[in-house]
């Protein structure tokens, strides 16, 4: 299917999640798109980048070269960490997590849902998978924002009525950042905020899995 | 004071017999203990159950993972932050005799991992706690309510051995992370009976600081040092950075 | 990033209201927060429910501790390990309030009230516990076997204020406690709404290392440097040693 | 009452105890008389003291100028740090007590019973009490000795058939010492393993509450 816009980039779809970030918030960056977002921090805001590793205020992507083979974020990439760095256990960094001192959590997610709920750890017709921190991120962080492709490689809709594969968490989603727009679970439609540049709300309803309510002065995505 | 310092990583790893559960530390690379892993997986013990945020896959340039141990059918049990890969075109060994019925395979929240394993370095059997409520995870076991939200109960892990990893340690085996590599380390060394290290350095007693050694002695039963035992500093590579993988 | 550091005792402990629930840390002098225990007085705030290790009666040097607080009638409801003097003849203002009904006291094993403050920091709203199955303290609670051995059922502590003492301190609250300074500190700056630091020294972010820190910023509200802010480093004197007394 | 011998003094049935702690073991002292066994170690024998505010590896007992105001054992006396210390947090240190790693704990008491039961927290008749680390230790430890005085100030026995004080915990006292000597529960009896110079057997028995059975070999208590 040839599409009329260009769907948005990551860096782009990271850049208007960061965005989002209140001044002082605590935030954690799941593994894959999420983890660029430490990289688009607005100026003059002070975020807080909490990993499950331990590693608490840590600061934008490096190489190894720039940040050494000790500081990595929750995606195991290196990191530079910025003065007001700490670093907890394990156990300590989830405590962090379920003690509710997160203000968001971004996670990359395979389907979400209209009521908040979202599925990313497991694939339909395989044994185990992968949760990672996402379970305790979405029960503990105050918000949860999901940051991903708004179709599978072959065209099928991940924003849905309902989660057809196992769920993550149920009811916790606030924010959906996909590479056609910004939108909100509203409960039996997604609102949608803002949509990507070149495309219309027709065409994003078709390539997704729920009713789309577009914002009464919808915008395109801009960072 | 008796030191513990063993001379080789064979010596670290001997006598971990077959059926043995054993807690592996890391989180990527930093705080991974693959000089004790390729040290066990040397040593031939099998039945093993493992305990670790994962289990990768055997990797392509030969070097040692506890993905080679359960690709050659020597863990029979693992519990899990991840049993499998995020893309079904990359399929594990665990996947594949997981499928099969060969490895008995628990998938758990890290956090709920991580609570689990300091609970059990704590004396504590059981605790609620409030992640995987509503999902597969928490089927089948006690769900209660306190203060009007829901919790699951889970239980406390102790084990065997723990494999870890730390940059200095001293001789009584009090032990220092540096950054990233402390993650799952120090409650590990907490919940096994027997707890292997490999340091980068060992000093004397009183050259660490008692306020920043992050495990105490009184965990550990063994260490060896990966120079002196001629073992390797890095295996895993670090994943590339986020901005870098994009912009290359 | 905005600095947390405030600039007296009263302005640390500022909104403390009537009702509210305190963390007081603490384990004889090392670690207890006695200015901010001094201001709190001078503030007036009753009706409190104190959480702490123990509460000292008045002392007759005019130096104010917890006791002065429990003497006036501000403290309802306690929750210590030591809720009583271990001779009858030293017989305490709370022992005193706690018989005439005036106080609700819960005494409980220090292990036990360690471990509900860590869980109540960490999320966790109840764990099984075997410390005091088969004594009063186990009394009307949930008892439970695992793997033979029974526990008993006690839940996590979260309150509105912790008042903390540190070491240094960096003014985006990240602390560093030296020796036994530590004790419930760490525990109770994770367990309350409201974490409220008295430094001996602040310092800017970066000062100090990030493998060192004891307790992340991100757990603490207010500090204030006890130098700058005209507090007393030390009052509550030390025991004397063991052989010291036995000697002299 | 006039008494035969002299009872026992507090240093050596400190000293008499810490001949018991074995190589490499790892000791919790209690508050009172037990906090003086760390002067007491036996040479060329390495002892690694534990105290509840998370102190690991302290050793003798010293003045503040020596110790320093930020290290105390558990009865918050200073003391001095061995060369392998370390500390950790209060819920760390009861961690240790209860993961099991502790070889002995040696606490005071009030009644000690020859089931192994033991009362040291509630005087009869008041409300509260002080119980401190005490009962972490008694099921956590793997032995409990009690370093103890043999009868109350109005001469009463402390050791007894049965406490009559609420209980600490029960069946896990293995050591009793007192100042008329060192004792084992032994089921329904005390056994009495060494006395206090100058006392005999039926002077001892008349001080206790419970059948005393002394060793066949029975010596006097020495260092």
């Amino acid at each position: 299917m040839t599409e009329p816009g260009r769907r948005l980039t990551r860096d782009l779809m990271a850049a208007r999640i960061a965005a989002e970030f209140g001044d002082g918030w605590v935030v954690n960056l799941g593994v894959g798109m999420p983890t660029r977002c430490s990289d688009f921090v607005p100026e003059g805001r002070d975020v807080i980048f909490h990993a499950e590793n331990g590693v608490i205020g840590y600061g934008r992507n490096a190489s190894i070269e720039e940040a050494g083979r000790y500081v990595v974020n929750g995606g195991a990439q290196p990191v530079l960490l910025e003065p007001i760095a700490s670093i907890v256990h394990h156990a300590d960094a989830f405590a962090i997590i379920r003690r509710g001192l997160l203000d968001v959590a971004v996670l990359g997610a395979y389907e979400a849902a209209v009521n908040g709920n979202f599925a990313n750890w497991r694939i339909a017709g395989r044994k185990g998978g992968g949760i990672g921190g996402a379970m305790d991120l979405a029960v503990g962080a105050k918000q949860v924002f999901l940051l991903m492709e708004h179709t599978t490689r072959d065209g099928r809709p991940r924003l849905l009525e309902r989660c057809a594969l196992p769920l993550t968490a149920a009811g916790v989603v606030t924010l959906v950042m996909t590479d056609l727009g910004l939108f909100e679970p509203a409960g039996d439609s997604f609102r949608l905020r803002e949509i990507a540049p070149g495309f219309t709300v027709d065409e994003v309803r078709q390539l997704s899995g729920a009713p789309i309510v577009p914002v009464p002065d919808l915008s395109e995505v801009t960072v | 004071m008796r030191s513990k310092v063993v001379g080789s990583f064979g010596e670290a790893v001997a006598g971990i017999e077959d059926g043995s559960s054993i807690l592996v530390a890391g989180f990527g690379e930093p705080g991974t203990p693959h000089n004790l892993v390729a040290a066990l997986y040397e040593q031939g013990a099998s039945d093993l159950m493992l305990i670790a945020n994962g289990a990768g896959g055997p990797r392509e340039d030969g070097i040692i993972t506890t993905g080679n141990l359960v690709a050659e059918g020597r863990v029979s049990r693992v519990i899990l932050a991840f049993t499998a890969s995020t893309h079904p075109s990359r399929q594990t060994p665990l996947e594949k005799l997981h499928e099969a019925g060969e490895v008995v395979a628990e998938t758990t929240p890290q956090g709920t991992l991580a609570e689990r394993i300091r609970a059990g370095g704590a004396g504590i059997p059981a605790f609620f706690t409030p992640a995987g409520v509503g999902t597969e995870v928490a089927e089948g076991k006690e769900h209660r309510e306190f203060g009007g939200r829901t919790y699951v109960l889970e239980e406390g892990i102790t084990t065997d051995y723990a494999l870890i990893r730390c940059w200095k340690a001293d001789t009584f085996g009090n032990l220092v992370f540096r950054r990233a590599q402390r993650n799952f380390n120090p409650i590990m060394a907490m919940a096994a009976d027997c707890t292997i290290v490999e340091a980068e350095e060992i000093v004397e007693p009183g050259e660490l600081d008692p306020d920043l050694i992050h495990t105490p002695g009184i965990f550990v039963q063994r260490v060896v040092s990966i120079p002196e035992a001629g073992g390797r500093l890095t295996v895993p590579p670090l994943m590339p950075a986020a901005r870098g993988r994009q912009r290359s």
